[in-house]
């Protein structure tokens, strides 16, 4: 077995002059919101760069766990966002993920986890603007949250 | 169903005659075994045990407020799968009957190879005090004294868990049969009742007096709820005070040492190894390292909040609120109020209640096309 | 040479699409060619379809084999192993005969260098010209160099030549030289012109000086010729016709013998006489077509004038010089090229003034209105009439403009303007929260799908979109700029109401270029217009091996488009069989990748530079640098525009040089590499599910302004801030390049977890087919299957074959149904590759896609065990029984088949009758039965014209709601009606009603014309009963599809996979899965046929790379995942009691890792460690925060 | 017309009878009618009519003769051929009416036959003089009917008229101007 390069990964650069800028965890599907952040991107729409995508096949698939790493992991909100109910490549998965929001919504807010850093939404293929819009939204609004608790806190 | 009959009590040793009633169980041909709780030679309590020879129900303790283990575990390895192994007869504990009904709705066990009997119950000591209640050795003048307190108090010094001090659900009427204990007179008869065609059918082959419903179960237990009620809405209120942000919550949690004994208690945790158990959680070095100089530090064992906050996720909606969680952890650490809190309203938020029905699906797995539009700013 | 392709399918929208990959996941070569420069036709343009009223067109894309397919939206694009997408190009010329055609297909330049184009954009920045939007209708103005569609992939800019002012800004500020105009040519680009004419002949080389094309005049023929004989390399000769004729010709022939490429173009002065009317000398004009027959390109009319004839022929020397000719050899050819809608403005009639369009704001065809209420149309969705701004609040649809209007010579229903008027009208509530009044004014609402009537019975009673029966005749402008709306309303009564925007509902014409796509193909177009077929066999063209597929042949909304794209891709599959016998024996060897499993991760991480958005908004150093310490990297390399062929070729070769066993590319346009990732992993033996190109494009300029002039705005803010000053702002560079190293890491993170064991073994197939069955639908799609050298068992619980087709005698087309079935029923039986079992029904059934077990029982109580591939049910349906209105207890009732029976075997008199009475949808579109039975009206109007061909003066009255003839039948309808027969039209809660006086029907019922009832005394009543399925219940349960609440089956999607089911393997044709035609059978059945070959032309099946595997020792067996899985892939195997994939069924939509609690369930390719570590990546950029105080909640 | 009112029978005889009646030419003209109601809605003189164009087909269709021809619907078309233009069908609607007129006039009762003479009149005096002159018009109308009342009743309409300027009196400048119009349209009526 060849040696592993275990350098860790460095800490980034600090940026001149920065006031707090939340890092915001979305997981969207390969299907419609991926697509419409590409769109988004193609078209050259403004969009906020506190947002970092992570493709999924689709919102389905999202574990309550990978939430909660975010979460306890430094990110100030999540972002979970699939096709329209109905438009789902995959029949249903967007139902599912719903149920898995709405029960999450009920255990991290009462640990001081605002309700608000957990964002579902149905974004299609071609409403790019409205990822933008989203994603732009969502972080301003994460701006004036503040940073997450879990930022502060040496727990994972 | 609504039949009710009545266990006659001889002597005053309640104990005796659901002795009586299991050998009755037992002496029926489509019985196999009796699980029930059985008194510890050692003392300290009762474990399950499956009894098949009527000779070895002498130490079977039904009654004993003693509560090692959530037997709704053991009944599922009895009963699991299509293989006809026999109808089990249980004794259980309400909780350990709704553990039951969710372990099978999971496939882990199977309500067509049991015969849930259920007793009212008044609670259970802790492991660390079920010793000290003499009741649990033995003794019958406690126990009754225990009994007709509806396990209000303290005995010999120690009083019941708190998880059995907040339990609103002390009955189970989701067995087939119930064994009626509040409002009676432990020395003089108990109540059965049946609860379902099957234990309709048993409690007519079993042949036992008819009784009728004077009212004084249903007061008596009225009575308790309140009691615990109250006591369940201070436990809630004091559980979400001291966990209302993540540095009270890992202040909570403070004790915990990662030694996954509350999940290998817990009769819901089903899983045959935690995932936090598995390579998932064997982190790289170099992960460690990143997450140590990305933070500053971070505490080792590293993910004790993500296992509590993921096993509430796993599952609370199926939580019976036994207690078994606390009981078995090593440092105390209050980990049955944190569920039971969470878990009233994960389950409220589906309409759910842990163990309610066995027709009902787990809230995860299943979903309607029209729900919860309030998510995406009510869009659906 | 030539390319060799199986077939060429012309039109690469939804049609053309279905139909090539149709044929291509059979292994079958495709080259899906299209005029326009993007991809997927009309639907690139709508956002929504009914009935779900999204999208889920990716539901189209292969279910097995799924990587040798793209993964990703299919409205940005496709990408297929076995397809070659030629944009821009036609087909201009077919030879050769089926089996071995060569199609001419003429590629026009877009100006664009594809593989140097990056797609900055910067060229539309400065274009000056403007030009209408063909994207948004004409709703916005686009540059004249442009993305065609905004959204789809691989995308570059075109030049729009007509519209160009060659300014050449574009290609001045074009960053990697991608943009041509040939300017280097020019000087060479030699023209003679041919001319006595002095004048012009000193005119032209001064009006050309600034173009730079060297003109030699030329008095005579001979002195051209030579010229050419000479030697010079002339690339345009202009003729003109003044010469004497014989010599004009000469010099053209000889011209084209010394240069067989030669542009010869015509002068042909303008005869002003000619312009007289009534004159007839066409003399000129022969001569013209006599010499482009011989060769010339076209003609000019002369005397030319400067202003024309520059930019004339620069777009000429452009054209010349930029458009390719190629050439392919193909079996056979599908003609996909759709429908245009109908122009309102182009209307000669005048109704364009009439309905306001173009003269009012508000008035707004359904094209226009589909893209206002897209999110990437002129109002970003919302929906706002365009001019003022007014938000549409009260809208009003107009059914049927441009079609069934024989003043627009359109005696056609264009069949999906009713459904898109109501998804229309639907989507106008839920785009303004329900605030939107909708309205929908129609003469028949044609509601003919099985589960079309539910939704606008929904649309009307839920949504509350309302439906007026009625014609408005009157449009005028409105108050606060409205439109006023005239009508008159069921009752009777004169309406007048004002609306925010009135949609017209326009309808289908055929395509533009039609005329000369017929002429190219070889084939034949009907009355209207559109591809003639046969109504028995309507996938067929009139020419041999050339199919027509989508809405080419006919008007059809998408799942009928669909549909006929199978059936079109059925019919060429067999075609390229018969000629070329069955596929290789050989098949296309699958990439052979290393096994890189006992190997440590070694990652080579690419970057894109040089690109010219990223270089001045990247500090690429200090990427770089960042990318070298990840774990396991072991290469970074700069590649200098990896999405150019220069690019990609520098990858491959680091690539090789390094061996890694993980790549991944940061560059822009991901989807862009999807296809190389494959070329690249057959060069490294690296399986591309190992690979992975991250956007690093987005980033560059993502929430900061990227300009040169937002830069300089920046920086000079910075330096008047305290202590700002040069150097103290980058104008955002570390953050992008913070960010880009994060995206950069999250993805090496995933690469680095990835799981490089091999995929589950393939499973191997059972190359026969079993279709349960023997009816039309049944037996056409055994032929389908047999014919292309498959083995078929056709299962029939009859004593023979033929089904309900059987009990047809004619149709109303004119064909002859008893003898097309005869004929079936004995190529059925002859054909050497089925196998029919009569009297038979299936008992048992197992298996997965490929590799079914089934069991059928006989009559006599034999047993068959069957092992097959694939499986077609087509079970069929029946005439629904009727026992109301006296049916079957008057002799004067019958059923419209009942009739048509007695009219075929002379036992119904027409002559001795005084009056038919009809009553139509008896049962269907109620409660009980709430679709449109699809046969009852063509059924009604086959009698009525049956009828009235006998006995001319026998009234007829037909009791009707909607009359559904779709398409072409709308013909019928009007020729009922010219033939005199009345129809009245009755609504639910007031049916026509029947008493019985003599044993004769006595009709009371609402004339809602004249306001009052009337009352009819026939001779005979004939109730329209509609069809209903045959119980599939059985059926339904042992092969694990489903059913509708009607008993039809459930098919997949019933528009994206219309002859589908959920479960792999399994699909479904013929009246069984809804109300049809005999056509519609046809077509479904044929469609389903090459579904099924598809899976019996592999020899194995192998799954996807994300597939859902079980880590059986920590797998509990809760069976929490069996019902989450939308596909049924999983189950519990009972006898070795744990739980188990069909890796076929799986299409990794990872629903059952979500649902285990510990992860004993893994999805490739997205295991949690995987996941994790990219959470971890994500956020490992991100600074402490230890500022600000944490906020209460 | 409404519920309460008995319902029209369309008995096989009513239908028939318009095959004997001659009423087939017009009916063939507007077989193809879908009732759309355009021709009503975009009729200028509609207000005034008693049944809309749109029943005049379907009666006509019906084979309900009487009720077309007792109707005053077909005299108050004006020929403005509004209808015929906008028409979906295509259908020749105003040649239907003209068609409607001309069969009342021959073959209907005296009643259809006074209507028809003002009709007549009317188009006779436009012909003539190439626009209306009211005088001439309502003279030969008045000696037309046979009526000596007549005049008397419509006296003082005529010197409010005459009050505002609105009565043309005479003067031949366009006399015989529309004659090759009417003459046009004669032709293309005649044909089939």
């Amino acid at each position: 077995m060849e040696e592993l390069n275990i350098a860790p990964q460095t800490q980034s650069e600090p940026v001149p002059g920065a006031a707090f800028e939340p890092a915001i965890v979305a997981f969207v599907c390969n299907w419609c919101t991926y697509t419409a952040a590409d769109l988004a991107g193609t078209s050259r729409m403004v969009q906020s760069p506190n947002v970092r995508l992570v493709r999924m096949m689709c919102t389905g698939m999202v574990d309550p766990k990978y939430i909660i790493k975010a979460l306890l992991g430094g990110a100030d909100a999540v972002l979970i966002s699939g096709c329209h109910p109905g438009d789902c490549h995959y029949i249903n998965g967007n139902y599912k993920a719903r149920r898995r929001v709405k029960l999450l919504m009920e255990i991290l807010p009462r640990f001081g986890i605002d309700g608000r850093r957990i964002k579902l939404t149905w974004v299609g293929a071609s409403e790019g603007n409205e990822f933008a819009a989203t994603v732009n939204r969502f972080a301003a609004e994460i701006k004036e949250l503040g940073p997450i608790d879990t930022r502060r806190l040496p727990l994972l | 169903m609504g039949s009710i009959a009545r266990i006659e009590v001889t002597n005053g040793n309640p104990v005796a005659a659901l002795q009586g009633f299991c050998a009755r169980l037992l002496a029926d041909g489509e019985i196999s075994a009796v699980l029930a709780p059985r008194l510890l030679p050692a003392g300290g309590g009762t474990m399950p045990a499956l009894v098949a020879d009527p000779e070895q129900l002498r130490d079977v303790a039904p009654l004993a407020p003693s509560f090692r283990l959530n037997a709704a575990r053991m009944l599922t390895r009895l009963t699991r799968g299509a293989d006809d192994g026999g109808l089990v007869a249980a004794l259980l504990r309400p909780c350990e009957v709704r553990a039951f009904i969710e372990l099978c709705k999971l496939n882990q066990g199977s309500l067509e190879n049991a015969l849930l009997i259920s007793l009212d119950c008044p609670g259970a000591f802790t492991n660390a005090d079920s010793g000290r209640f003499a009741g649990n050795r033995g003794d019958t003048a406690s126990l009754l004294g225990f009994l007709r307190a509806g396990g209000r108090g303290s005995f010999d010094g120690v009083e019941v868990a708190r998880a059995c001090r907040t339990c609103e659900h002390p009955t189970g009427a989701e067995a087939d049969l119930t064994i009626g204990l509040f409002g009676q007179d432990p020395e003089k008869g108990l109540l059965l009742m049946a609860n379902t065609p099957r234990g309709e059918g048993f409690m007519t082959r079993l042949d036992l007096p008819e009784a009728t419903d004077d009212g004084s179960r249903d007061k008596a237990l009225e009575e308790l709820l309140a009691e615990r009620r109250a006591a369940q809405e201070q436990m809630f209120a004091e559980t979400t005070a001291a966990t209302s942000d993540m540095t009270r919550l890992s202040q909570f949690l403070s004790a915990c040492v990662n030694c996954y004994n509350c999940r290998a208690a817990c009769p819901v945790c089903y899983c045959k190894e935690c995932v936090f158990l598995t390579d998932v959680f064997d982190h790289k070095p170099w992960q460690y390292l990143s997450w140590a100089r990305q933070r500053g530090a971070i505490k080792m064992p590293t993910d004790t909040v993500f296992f509590h906050l993921t096993r509430l996720a796993h599952m609370s909606t199926a939580c019976v609120g036994c207690g078994q969680c606390s009981n078995a952890c090593p440092n105390d650490v209050p980990v049955m109020e944190l569920f039971k809190t969470i878990a009233a309203s994960t389950q409220k938020a589906f309409e759910y209640e842990a163990g309610r029905d066995p027709g009902e699906a787990p809230p995860l797995s299943v979903f309607r096309e029209h729900e919860f539009a309030e998510l995406t700013g009510g869009v659906d | 040479m030539k390319k060799e392709y199986g077939a060429l399918v012309v039109g690469a929208g939804i049609g053309g699409i279905r139909a090539a990959l149709d044929l291509a996941e059979t292994g079958l070569k495709v080259a899906l060619i299209d005029a326009r420069p993007s991809l997927g036709g009309i639907l690139a343009q709508l956002d929504h379809q009914f009935p779900t009223d999204h999208c889920g067109m990716c539901k189209m894309l292969p279910l097995t084999q799924r990587d040798q397919s793209s993964q990703y939206c299919l409205r940005k694009g496709i990408f297929h192993k076995n397809i070659d997408i030629l944009l821009h190009t036609e087909l201009s010329g077919l030879e050769g005969d089926p089996g071995k055609f060569t199609a001419t297909l003429r590629r026009r330049s877009t100006f664009v260098d594809p593989t140097r184009c990056v797609s900055c954009g910067l060229c539309a920045e400065v274009c000056p010209a403007r030009a209408p939007s063909e994207f948004n209708a004409g709703l916005s103005q686009r540059t004249a160099v442009y993305l065609p569609v905004p959204h789809n992939i691989p995308n570059h800019y075109v030049v729009d030549l007509d519209n160009c002012q060659r300014c050449w800004r574009c290609f001045e500020a074009c960053p990697t030289k991608a943009i041509d105009f040939k300017f280097e040519q020019r000087k060479d680009f030699n023209i003679i012109v041919v001319t006595p004419d002095q004048q012009l002949s000193q005119d032209l080389p001064l009006w050309f000086t600034n173009e730079n094309f060297p003109l030699h005049p030329a008095a005579t023929g001979e002195e051209a010729l030579g010229l050419l004989a000479g030697g010079l390399d002339c690339g345009l000769m202009l003729l003109d016709l003044d010469l004497p004729q014989a010599e004009a010709e000469r010099t053209l022939r000889r011209a084209l013998e010394l240069r067989p490429n030669l542009a010869i173009v015509l002068l042909v002065s303008k005869n002003k006489d000619r312009d007289k009317v009534g004159d007839k000398d066409g003399g000129k004009d022969e001569a013209v077509a006599a010499l482009i027959k011989q060769g010339a390109r076209e003609a000019l009319p002369k005397p030319l004038k400067q202003a024309q004839a520059v930019p004339w022929l620069d777009k000429l020397f452009m054209r010349l010089v930029s458009d390719e000719t190629l050439s392919i050899e193909v079996g056979a050819v599908i003609l996909a090229a759709g429908f245009e809608c109908f122009n309102p403005a182009d209307n000669p009639a005048g109704s364009a003034d009439l309905l306001l369009y173009g003269g009012h704001p508000g008035v707004l065809t359904s094209l226009e209105f589909e893209r206002l209420a897209s999110p990437t149309g002129p109002s970003q969705g919302l929906l706002t009439r365009p001019g003022d701004g007014r938000p549409l609040r009260r809208i009003a649809w107009l059914q049927c403009v441009g079609s069934r209007d024989v003043k627009l010579k359109a005696d056609f229903c264009s069949s999906f303007c009713c459904m898109i008027s109501i998804k229309q009208a639907l989507l106008a509530k839920r785009r303004t929260g329900g605030q939107a009044e909708a309205t929908i004014f129609y003469m028949d609402m044609r509601t003919n799908g099985r589960d079309y009537q539910r939704y606008r019975d929904d649309a009307e009673n839920q949504a509350g979109v309302r439906f007026i029966p009625a014609r408005p005749h009157t449009i005028l402008p409105g108050p606060d700029g409205g439109v006023l709306v005239q009508y008159f309303d069921y009752a009777g009564e004169l309406r007048e109401e004002t609306f925010d925007a009135l949609v017209l509902a326009v309808g289908a014409r055929p395509p533009k270029s039609m005329e000369r796509l017929a002429l190219a193909a070889g084939i034949e177009v009907n009355e209207s217009g559109f591809c003639a077929t046969r109504y028995l066999a309507p996938n067929r063209t009139s020419r041999l091996g050339v199919f027509a597929a989508g809405a080419f042949g006919e008007p059809a909304d998408i799942r009928g488009s669909l549909i006929q794209a199978g059936a079109a891709a059925m019919g060429a599959s067999r075609m390229i069989r018969v000629y070329h016998g069955p596929r290789d024996e050989t098949p296309e060897a699958e990439p052979k990748y290393a096994d890189v499993s006992r190997q440590a991760p070694r990652v080579l991480v690419a970057l894109c530079t040089s690109c010219p958005t990223l270089e001045r908004n990247v500090n690429s150093a200090l990427l770089r640098q960042r990318m070298e310490v990840l774990p396991g990297v072991v290469t970074v390399v700069d590649v200098p525009r990896a999405c150019t062929r220069e690019g990609w070729d520098i990858l491959r070769h680091e690539a090789e040089a390094s061996a890694p066993n993980r790549v991944l590319i940061g560059a822009c346009l991901p989807y862009v590499h999807v296809p190389r990732l494959r070329e690249l992993g057959e060069v490294l033996e690296l399986n591309p599910a190992l690979m992975d190109v991250v956007d690093i494009h987005t980033a560059s300029f993502a929430g900061r302004d990227t300009s040169f002039a937002g830069h300089a705005a920046c920086l000079a803010s910075c330096s008047t801030k305290p202590g700002g000053g040069p150097g103290a702002c980058d104008c955002g560079e570390t953050a992008r390049t913070n960010e880009m190293g994060s995206l950069l890491a999250m993805a090496a993170a995933k690469l680095l977890g990835a799981d490089p064991s091999s995929l589950p073994q393939a499973t191997p197939v059972s190359p026969q087919a079993l279709v349960v069955g023997g009816g039309l639908a049944g037996m056409t799609a055994a032929m389908g299957i047999a014919d292309q050298g498959f083995k078929v068992v056709l299962v029939e619980e009859a004593e023979h074959l033929g089904g309900l087709a059987l009990n047809l005698r004619t149709t109303l087309e004119g064909n002859d149904p008893v003898r097309f079935m005869e004929d079936l029923v004995e190529q059925v039986e002859k054909n050497p590759n089925i196998r029919v079992l009569k009297d038979s029904r299936v008992v048992l059934s197992r298996g997965k896609a490929g590799r079914f077990v089934t069991v059928v029982a006989t009559g006599e109580g034999v047993a068959h065990t069957l092992h097959h591939g694939a499986t077609i049910l087509a079970t069929g349906g029946r005439e629904a029984k009727v026992y109301e209105y006296g049916n079957r207890v008057h002799k004067c009732v019958l059923t419209q088949l009942e009739l048509e029976q007695r009219l075929a075997a002379g036992t119904v008199d027409a002559s001795s009758l005084s009056g038919v009475a009809m009553i139509q949808c008896w049962r269907s579109r109620g409660e009980s039965r709430n679709y449109c039975s699809r046969v009852c009206c063509q059924g009604a109007l086959k009698n009525i014209l049956m009828l009235k061909k006998r006995n001319p003066g026998l009234p007829v009255y037909v009791f009707y709601r909607d009359i559904m003839t779709t398409g072409f039948s709308e013909r019928f309808y009007t020729e009922a009606r010219r033939s005199g027969a009345i129809f009245i039209r009755y609504t639910p809660d007031d049916r026509p009603r029947v008493e019985f006086e003599d044993d004769k029907p006595v009709i009371t019922a609402l004339d809602p014309v004249l306001g009052g009832q009337i009352e009819i005394r026939p001779d005979l009543l004939v109730l329209s009963s509609g069809v209903e399925p045959n119980d599939a219940s059985e059926i339904a349960d042992l092969f694990g599809v489903g059913l509708t609440e009607d008993g039809f089956f459930q098919e997949a999607e019933s528009k994206w996979r219309p002859v589908d089911f959920l479960k792999h393997g399994v699909f479904a044709c013929g009246l069984g899965l809804g109300p049809a035609t005999m056509r519609e059978s046809l077509l479904q059945a044929k469609a389903a046929a090459q579904r099924a070959v598809r899976i019996l032309s592999e020899k194995q099946l192998s799954c996807g790379n994300v597939v859902a595997e079980i880590r059986q020792t920590l797998c509990s067996r809760c069976g929490r995942c069996i019902p989450v899985c939308p596909y049924g892939a999983r189950s519990l195997d009972l006898d070795k009691d744990r739980i188990v994939v069909d890796e076929l069924l799986c299409q990794g939509c990872g629903s059952c890792m979500a649902a285990c609690p510990n992860s004993a369930t893994v999805l490739r390719g997205f295991h949690d460690e995987q996941v994790m570590a990219v959470i971890d990546a994500a956020l490992a950029g991100q600074p402490r925060a230890e500022a600000r105080p944490q906020t209460a909640g | 017309m409404n519920k309460t009112k008995p319902p029209i029978s369309l008995t096989p005889a009513a239908h028939q009878r318009t095959l004997d009646g001659g009423l087939v030419a017009i009916q063939d003209l507007v077989r193809s009618c879908m009732q759309c109601g355009t021709c009503t809605a975009s009729c200028p003189n509609a207000f005034a009519m008693d049944l809309a164009p749109r029943q005049v087909w379907r009666l006509l269709l019906y084979g309900l003769t009487q009720e077309v021809l007792q109707s005053r619907t077909f005299w108050l078309c004006s020929a403005c051929y509004t209808c015929t233009l906008r028409c979906p069908r295509g259908l020749p609607l105003t040649a239907a009416m003209a068609a409607l007129k001309r069969l009342a006039a021959a073959e209907g009762d005296a009643v259809n036959r006074k209507k028809a003479l003002f009709y007549q009149e009317f188009m006779r005096n436009v012909e003539q003089n190439g626009r209306i002159q009211e005088m001439g018009f309502m003279c030969s109308y008045f000696l037309a009917m046979h009526n000596p009342m007549l005049p008397l009743e419509y006296t003082p309409l005529g010197l409010k008229l005459l009050g505002k300027g609105k009565l043309h009196l005479g003067g031949g400048a366009q006399r015989g101007r529309l004659g090759p119009l009417f003459a046009k349209v004669r032709s293309m009526e005649e044909r089939p």
